[in-house]
C-alpha cells in the first residue's frame, strides 16, 4: 500500500513537473515563469508551515524566520565562498536544520498560544539580528551585488529558463517529499499528537520529540522556499525574515485550506494573483485585501479547498441519507 | 399542583456534532412541584439540564415557561425569564470572594421580585456568612455547592434547576444539602433536580422521571418508583 | 490629464489580462503594436510611510511627461508611464520591475525606489539588461561601488557623500565661528542613517579636526517616541547636534525635543529639515535650525527654479519634494539622451548618457551633468542654511563648492577601494 | 555596548531622573495600549492584532478635534471616545463572529481590520504625515529636578495615564461590573447562566480597550507624527508587554510596560544598538521560564 502510494506521488510529481516544464512553451512571454518561481518559493514555504499548523496543530507566528534564513544563508555562501550551488544548497539546509533544532527545542515544549508567542519572539530576534549585523548581512539594505550562479553539472541558473526549471523541480520534489512525510508513520504520529497529545503520551509517543522533528522538517522546507526566493530576486532582504512573511504564510494557509495537503499551494496561487492584480488596479489595496480576508474568515470560515471538500462530503452524506428517509 | 404547569419541555432533540444525544425528551413541572430527573451516568441528564438552561443548543423541541417558549433564546435571556441553573460541577468563580460570587448572581426576578436579599441568603445559608470574604476557590466542595445554590437564588429564579447537587460530596454534607433543599421546597420553590442518587431525592421530590440513553422511559411519583424494583434495576443500577 | 491617462492604461491592461483568463500568467503584450509609444515602467512607493515622497515623484514625472509629449515625445514617440506601488518592499520592487518589463512591455525603467528597493531593482536591471535610471536612492555605493555599478544603470539623485562633504564644510564654518567642539549625533539605525552620519562626521572632522563626538543616539527607523534618545543627548550636554532623521520622524523629534528645550541648549544641524513637507508640517518651527537643501524653491535663486516650483504647486496644491526634482531631472535626461541618440533604444541611450549635460532648474549653474565614470549626477544645487519659521524658510543657502566636493569624493572612493 | 556610560548615568542623579521620566513616558503610554490588549485577551480570548489601529484612530480623532476646536481636553476625550465607538462597531460587526473559533480566523479578521482601517485613515487624512503641535498651555520650559529634566507635558501625560491605571484597577476590583468582567474572563458560560448578557460584556470590554488605546494615541498626538499605519510599532511593543506581564493581567501589563520603558530609557544609554534585541530576549526568557507571563494565571 505504502509503496503504491509513494509511486503515485512520484508519478503525480513527474506529471506536475512535465506540465510546469511545458508552461513556457505553451504561454509565450516571460511573465509566466516568473509567476511560477514565486509560487514555488511561497508554496514551499506555506506548505511547510501547514506541516506545523494543519498536521501538527502548532500555530507558529514566526515561520518566516526560516524563509529568511534560507535566503541569507544561501546568498552569503554563494557570495563569500567558492562552493558550488549544490554544495551551498546542502549546507544551507544543514544550517537551517541546526538552527531549527536549537530554536525548536525551546519552542515545542510550549503549548498553543505560547508556542505562537515564542516563535514570534524568536523571529523578531532574528530579524533584529539581521538588521543589526550590518557587516555580515548588509543590514536593512539586504545582500547587495547579486547572487553569483556558477554553472554546475551543466545547469546554468543565470539562464532564466533553466532557473525556472530548477525552481519548478524544487517545488515538485519538495511537495512530494512533504506529502510522503504526511502519509508516513511519522505523519500519523504527528496528527495523533495534534488531536490528543496526552493520549499519544500514554501510548508511548515522545510528544516533544515528534514535534521537534516536525519543526525541523518544516524549517528545512521553508528554507528551500527562501533559497528559491533569493534566486528570484538575486538577493536577500530583512523583510524575508519579518512578520509579514509569516503573516503571508498564515494567510495563504487560510485562503487555501489547512486540512488538504494542496490547500496551501492553492492559497499561494490565489494570494499572488490577488496581490498582483489588486496592486495594479488600486492604491487602496488594503481595503480590497481586507474585504477578501473577511470573506474567507467570516463568510466561508475556512480555506477554499477545505470548504469545497466539506461541501462535497456533505452532499455525499445527504445523498446516502436521503433514501433511508424516503 | 395548584398553579398548573409551570415548565413544559417537549420533543427535545440534541446533537453533538453528528451524534444524537437526546431523543424527544419531554417533561413538565407544576407550580411549587419538585421533579427528580433520574438516570445513570451518561444517560442524558446533564444535557437535558443544559438544554433547558440554554447552554446546549437544541435542534428541535419546545421549552416553555408559563407557556412562553424559550427554546433557542440565549442563556442570559432564559435566566432572566426565571430559570435558575446550578451546574453539576458548581462552577463558582474561584478568585472572587464568597460575597462577590453572590453579588454577581444578583438580579431581580422576571416580575421584578427581589425575594433573596443578602441577609436572607445568609439566614438560609448560615455556613456562608462567616466565609463571605474568603476566596471561593478555597471553600470545601460542600461549601462550594451551597454557594452555587445561593448564587443562583440571588437571581430570584422561578424554577431552580439543580444538576447533581450531591455528586462527589461526603454523606454528611449531602444530608445537609438535602435538608436545605427541603426547606426551599417548603417555601414554595419549584425545583427540577437531576440526580444519579435516588435516595437523595426521596422525601424531596414529588415525582421522578427516568431518562436512559437520551430517552424518557418512565415517569411516576417518587414513592412508586422506589417500590418498582424492575425499573430501578433496569435504568438506575441500584 | 496625464494622471487619468496613466491609470486608464493601467486598468485597460489589467482588464485585458483578466479577459485573457489567467491574469498575470497570460497577460499579453498589448501595447507593442503601437509603435509610436515608448513605455517607461516606474516602481515606486505609493503606500506606507514613504508614500508622500513616492507620490511627489510620480507627480513630477507626470508633469514632465506632459511637457515632453506636447513637444513631440522621446525621439518622436509618445511616452506612456506605467507606475506601480512596491509598498517599499524590496522583493515587491524586484517583482514589479520584472513585470513592468516582461509583462507590461515597458522599454525603460525609472526606478523611484528608496535605497533597499533601489538595490533590488538594480539587480533586475542587471538581469534583464534594460536601461534603468535610479531617482531616489541616495546611498553612495549604488553607483560608487564598481561591483554594483552597471553599464545600463544611472542615478539622477543627490548622493550621500556629496551631502556630507557640503554639510561638513558648512558645519565646520559655523563651529569655528561659534566655538562648537562637543558634538552629538542622532540618526535612525539603518543604512542611510549610519552611512550618512559617519560621512558627515568624517568631513566635519576633516574641516575642523578638534571636533569631538561625545555621544551618538540610534533610534529605530520610524520609532514613534524619541524621548529616551533626547534625554540621553541632554545628559551628554553637547554644543551641537547633527541629525539625519527625516520627514515625520524629524518633525516628531523636533516636537519632542522642543518640550525638553533641547534646541535652546545646542545648535541643531538637521540635514533633512529644508524640505517643504517637513517645514510645513512642523507646527512651531524653531528658528535657527541648520539644514541642507532638500528642495527649496529659492535655491538656486533663479526664475526657472521658482517657476517650476510654482507650476508644480499650482497643479498639485502642494510644494514639490526633493524626490520631485530628482524625478523631474531624470525625465530631462531621458529627453536629452533620446534627442542625441535619436532613439529610445535602451542600449543607445546608455551610450549617450555618460557625460551628458542637461539644462534644468536644479543645477548650480542651470545645468546638471551625468558623470561618465560612475553614472551619477554632479553640479546639482546643494547647500546649507538656517531656518526661519515662515516662508521662504531658509532665506540664505550657502552653496557647496563642486570642485571641493569632487576632490574629496575621489579621496573617499579611494579609501573605500572603489577605484 | 557602552556599559561605562550606563554606569556613569546610574551614578548621576540628574541622569537617573531624566531617563526614568523617559522610561515612565514610554511605559505609561504603552500601558494604556497594552491594558486594553490584555483585557480583551483575558475576557474575549482574542488576541486583538488590530489594537494598534485604535491607537492610530485615537491620534487622528484628537488631531481633527484639536484642529477644529483648539481644545486639547476635548481632543483627548474625543480621541478616546471615538476609538471606543469604532472598537465597539468592529467587535459587534466582525470580531464577535469569530469568538471561540480558531486562533487563525481571529488573527485574519484582525489583520483585515488593520488593512481596512489604515486605508480608511489614508483616504480621510491622506498619506502624508501630520503633526498636531503642542497645545499652548504646555508650551512652557521644562522643570529641573535633582539636575534632571522633566517637561510639564510629560508630567501631565504620566499623571493622566496613572490615574487611568488606578481607576481601571479599582473598577475591576471593586465595582460589580468589574467583578462581572473578571468572572466572565474566567467562566463566561456560567456568567451568562446567571442572567448576564456576556455579549454586552464583550462589547464593553472591547470598546474600553479601544478607548484606552485611543486615549494613548490622543495623549501622544502632540509629540508624535501621525501616519497611516502608525499603530503597528505600538502594537508590537504592547504585545511584548502583555506577553511579559501575562496575557489577561492588567497588573502584569503595568509592570511589563514600565519594564519595557526602562529597558528603552536605560538601554539607549548602555546598548543603543541592541535595545530591541534585549526586549525580544526578555520576552523569550519569560516565555521559556514562565510561559503565562510574570503575572499570568498558571495554565499548567
Amino acid at each position: 500500500m505504502v509503496r503504491r502510494a509513494a509511486l503515485a506521488d512520484v508519478l503525480g510529481g513527474a506529471a506536475a513537473f512535465a506540465v510546469l516544464a511545458a508552461v513556457p512553451l505553451l504561454i509565450g512571454g516571460k511573465a509566466a515563469p516568473d509567476f511560477v518561481i514565486r509560487c514555488a518559493a511561497y508554496g514551499l514555504f506555506a506548505t511547510s508551515l501547514n506541516l506545523l499548523v494543519g498536521y501538527g496543530g502548532m500555530i507558529s507566528f514566526g515561520h518566516g524566520m526560516f524563509f529568511g534564513l534560507g535566503a541569507y544563508a544561501f546568498g552569503l555562501l554563494m557570495q563569500r565562498t567558492a562552493l558550488s550551488i549544490p554544495a551551498a544548497f546542502a549546507l544551507t539546509i544543514l544550517i537551517a536544520a541546526a538552527v531549527a533544532t536549537v530554536i525548536g527545542a525551546i519552542c515545542v515544549r510550549l503549548k498553543e498560544i505560547y508556542f505562537a508567542f515564542v516563535t514570534l519572539a524568536f523571529q523578531m530576534l532574528i530579524h533584529s539580528l539581521i538588521i543589526s549585523w550590518v557587516g555580515l548581512t548588509g543590514g536593512d539594505q539586504g545582500l547587495r551585488g547579486g547572487i553569483p550562479r556558477p554553472v554546475f553539472l551543466g545547469v546554468d541558473l543565470a539562464n532564466r529558463i533553466q532557473l525556472y526549471l530548477a525552481c519548478g523541480a524544487a517545488l515538485v520534489i519538495g511537495l512530494v517529499l512533504m506529502h510522503r512525510i504526511v502519509a508516513s508513520q511519522f505523519g500519523y504520529t504527528l496528527r495523533m499528537t495534534r488531536d490528543n497529545a496526552e493520549r499519544a503520551g500514554y501510548l508511548g509517543v515522545d510528544v516533544v520529540r515528534v514535534r521537534l522533528i516536525a519543526f525541523v522538517l518544516a524549517a528545512v522546507f521553508a528554507c528551500v522556499g527562501g533559497v528559491v526566493m533569493s534566486l528570484f530576486v538575486s538577493g536577500a532582504y530583512p523583510d524575508f525574515a519579518d512578520w509579514t512573511v509569516s503573516g503571508d504564510g498564515m494567510f495563504i494557509n487560510m485562503l487555501g485550506g489547512i486540512n488538504v495537503f494542496l490547500g496551501p499551494m492553492l492559497g499561494t496561487v490565489i494570494l499572488l494573483l490577488l496581490n498582483d492584480t489588486v496592486t495594479r488596479l488600486t492604491e487602496h489595496d488594503g481595503i480590497v485585501l481586507g474585504v477578501v480576508i473577511l470573506f474567507f474568515a467570516i463568510g466561508l470560515r475556512k480555506g477554499l479547498l477545505d470548504f469545497v471538500l466539506d461541501r462535497i462530503a456533505e452532499r455525499r452524506a445527504t445523498a446516502v441519507a436521503s433514501p433511508e428517509r424516503g | 399542583m395548584s398553579g398548573g404547569t409551570l415548565l413544559q419541555v417537549e420533543d427535545l432533540d440534541i446533537f453533538y456534532g453528528a451524534s444524537q444525544i437526546l431523543f424527544g425528551v419531554a417533561l413538565s413541572l407544576g407550580e411549587g412541584e419538585t421533579l427528580a430527573l433520574l438516570g445513570r451516568n451518561g444517560a442524558g441528564k446533564t444535557t437535558t439540564m443544559k438544554a433547558i438552561a440554554g447552554l446546549a443548543a437544541a435542534r428541535r423541541g419546545r421549552i416553555a415557561l408559563r407557556g412562553v417558549d424559550l427554546a433557542g433564546r440565549r442563556p442570559h435571556m432564559i435566566a432572566r425569564a426565571g430559570l435558575g441553573f446550578v451546574p453539576e460541577d458548581r462552577q463558582i468563580f474561584p478568585d472572587h470572594t464568597v460575597e462577590d460570587n453572590l453579588l454577581i448572581g444578583h438580579k431581580k426576578g422576571p416580575e421584578g421580585q427581589d425575594a433573596w436579599p443578602l441577609r436572607r441568603i445568609y439566614d438560609v445559608f448560615p455556613l456562608l456568612a462567616p466565609l463571605r470574604q474568603r476566596s471561593a476557590g478555597r471553600l470545601s466542595g460542600g461549601e462550594q455547592q451551597l454557594l452555587a445554590i445561593a448564587r443562583t437564588l440571588m437571581g430570584n429564579p422561578v424554577v431552580l434547576l439543580l444538576d447533581e447537587p450531591s455528586e462527589g460530596l461526603a454523606p454528611i454534607v449531602v444530608q445537609r444539602i438535602g435538608a436545605l433543599l427541603r426547606s426551599l421546597r417548603a417555601t414554595g420553590t419549584t425545583i427540577l433536580i437531576a440526580e444519579q442518587n435516588m435516595h437523595f431525592c426521596l422525601g424531596l421530590a414529588d415525582r421522578a422521571t427516568v431518562i436512559d440513553k437520551g430517552r424518557i422511559v418512565h415517569t411516576a411519583p417518587i414513592a412508586a418508583l422506589q417500590a418498582d424494583e424492575g425499573v430501578r434495576k433496569r435504568y438506575l443500577a441500584l | 490629464m496625464a494622471t487619468t491617462s496613466r491609470s486608464a492604461i493601467g486598468r485597460r491592461a489589467a482588464l485585458a489580462a483578466l479577459g485573457a483568463g489567467a491574469t498575470a500568467l497570460a497577460a499579453p503584450r498589448i501595447v507593442r503594436a503601437q509603435d509610436k509609444v515608448v513605455r517607461i515602467g516606474m516602481p515606486t512607493i505609493l503606500s506606507g510611510r514613504v508614500a508622500q515622497l513616492g507620490n511627489s515623484s510620480r507627480n513630477a514625472v507626470l508633469m514632465e511627461v506632459e511637457r515632453i509629449n506636447a513637444a513631440g515625445g522621446l525621439a518622436g514617440r509618445r511616452i506612456e508611464m506605467v507606475i506601480r506601488d512596491s509598498k517599499g518592499q524590496p522583493q515587491e520592487a524586484a517583482r514589479i520591475a520584472r513585470e513592468l518589463i516582461n509583462t507590461e512591455g515597458c522599454d525603460l525603467l525609472l526606478d523611484g525606489e528608496a535605497s533597499s528597493g533601489g538595490f533590488a531593482v538594480n539587480e533586475v536591471a542587471r538581469d534583464l539588461g534594460v536601461l534603468c535610471v535610479h531617482t531616489n536612492s541616495e546611498t553612495s555605493s549604488l553607483t560608487a561601488d564598481p561591483k554594483l555599478r552597471l553599464p545600463n544603470a544611472f542615478r539622477v539623485c543627490r548622493q550621500g557623500v556629496h551631502d556630507s562633504i557640503v554639510g561638513g564644510s558648512y558645519a565646520a564654518g559655523v563651529a569655528k565661528a561659534k566655538g562648537l567642539k562637543r558634538w552629538a549625533t542622532c540618526a535612525p539605525d539603518y543604512a542611510y542613517g549610519r552611512d550618512t552620519t559617519a560621512q558627515y562626521v568624517e568631513y566635519l572632522k576633516h574641516f575642523m579636526p578638534d571636533v569631538e563626538i561625545i555621544t551618538q543616539a540610534w533610534p529605530k527607523l520610524f520609532q514613534p517616541d524619541y524621548t529616551e534618545n533626547i534625554t540621553k543627548l541632554l545628559q551628554a550636554k553637547p554644543q551641537a547636534l547633527y541629525t539625519c532623521l527625516w520627514a515625520g520622524d524629524l518633525t516628531a523629534f523636533v516636537d519632542q525635543a522642543s518640550i525638553y528645550a533641547l534646541l535652546s541648549q545646542m545648535e541643531l544641524f538637521a540635514v533633512n529639515m529644508a524640505d517643504y513637507t517637513t517645514l510645513t508640517a512642523v507646527k512651531h518651527l524653531p528658528p535657527g535650525i541648520h539644514s541642507g537643501n532638500r528642495y527649496i524653491k529659492t535655491f538656486p535663486k533663479t526664475p526657472q527654479n521658482a517657476a517650476w516650483a510654482d507650476a508644480y504647486r499650482a497643479r498639485y496644491k502642494e510644494y514639490p519634494t526633493t524626490w520631485s526634482w530628482q524625478n523631474s531631472a531624470a525625465m530631462h535626461f531621458f529627453e536629452a539622451a533620446a534627442k542625441r541618440a535619436n532613439s529610445v533604444d535602451g542600449k543607445k541611450l546608455a551610450e549617450v548618457l555618460p557625460g551628458l549635460t542637461v539644462e534644468v532648474p536644479f543645477g548650480t549653474d542651470g545645468t546638471i551633468t551625468m558623470r561618465g565614470e560612475d553614472h551619477t549626477i554632479i553640479n546639482y544645487a546643494i547647500g546649507w542654511g538656517t531656518t526661519i519659521p515662515t516662508e521662504p524658510y531658509v532665506p540664505d543657502m550657502h552653496p557647496g563648492d563642486w570642485k571641493q566636493i569632487v576632490e574629496l569624493e575621489a579621496e573617499w572612493k579611494k579609501a573605500n577601494h572603489y577605484t | 555596548m557602552d556599559l561605562a556610560a550606563l554606569a556613569a548615568c546610574i551614578a548621576n542623579p540628574g541622569c537617573v531622573v531624566t531617563q526614568a521620566t523617559s522610561g515612565f513616558i514610554v511605559g505609561m503610554l504603552l500601558f494604556l495600549v497594552a491594558a486594553g490588549l490584555t483585557l480583551i485577551f483575558g475576557v474575549l480570548k482574542v488576541i486583538n492584532f488590530a489594537h494598534g489601529a485604535f491607537y492610530m484612530l485615537g491620534a487622528y480623532f484628537a488631531f481633527a478635534l484639536y484642529q477644529s476646536s483648539g481644545s486639547f481636553a476635548l481632543a483627548l476625550i474625543g480621541g478616546a471616545a471615538g476609538s471606543g465607538v469604532a472598537a465597539l462597531a468592529c467587535e459587534r460587526l466582525l470580531i464577535s463572529r469569530v469568538y471561540g473559533g480558531s486562533v487563525l480566523m481571529q488573527l485574519l479578521v484582525c489583520y483585515a481590520l488593520v488593512l481596512i482601517l489604515d486605508d480608511v485613515v489614508r483616504m480621510v487624512w491622506g498619506n502624508d504625515f501630520l503633526s498636531m503641535g503642542m497645545p499652548a498651555q504646555f508650551q512652557v520650559p521644562p522643570l529641573f529636578v535633582a539636575g534632571g529634566v522633566v517637561p510639564p507635558f510629560y508630567l501631565f501625560l504620566i499623571a493622566v495615564a496613572l490615574a487611568i491605571a488606578v481607576a481601571l484597577g479599582l473598577a475591576l476590583a471593586r465595582t460589580r461590573l468589574g467583578k462581572v468582567v473578571r468572572a466572565a474572563a474566567h467562566n463566561p458560560q456560567m456568567v451568562s447562566a446567571l442572567g448576564i448578557n456576556t455579549g454586552l460584556i464583550y462589547g464593553l470590554v472591547f470598546a474600553l480597550g479601544g478607548a484606552l488605546a485611543g486615549m494613548a494615541g490622543a495623549l501622544a498626538a502632540p509629540v508624535r507624527s501621525l501616519t497611516p499605519g502608525m499603530g503597528f510599532s505600538i502594537l508590537i511593543d504592547s504585545f511584548i508587554v502583555t506577553v511579559i506581564g501575562g496575557m489577561g493581567s492588567v497588573a502584569g501589563a503595568l509592570v511589563g510596560a514600565l519594564l519595557i520603558g526602562f529597558i528603552r530609557a536605560f538601554g539607549s544609554v548602555g546598548f543603543p544598538l541592541f535595545t530591541d534585541g534585549i526586549m525580544y530576549m526578555v520576552m523569550v526568557a519569560v516565555l521559556v521560564t514562565r510561559p503565562t507571563g510574570l503575572f499570568g494565571r498558571n495554565a499548567g
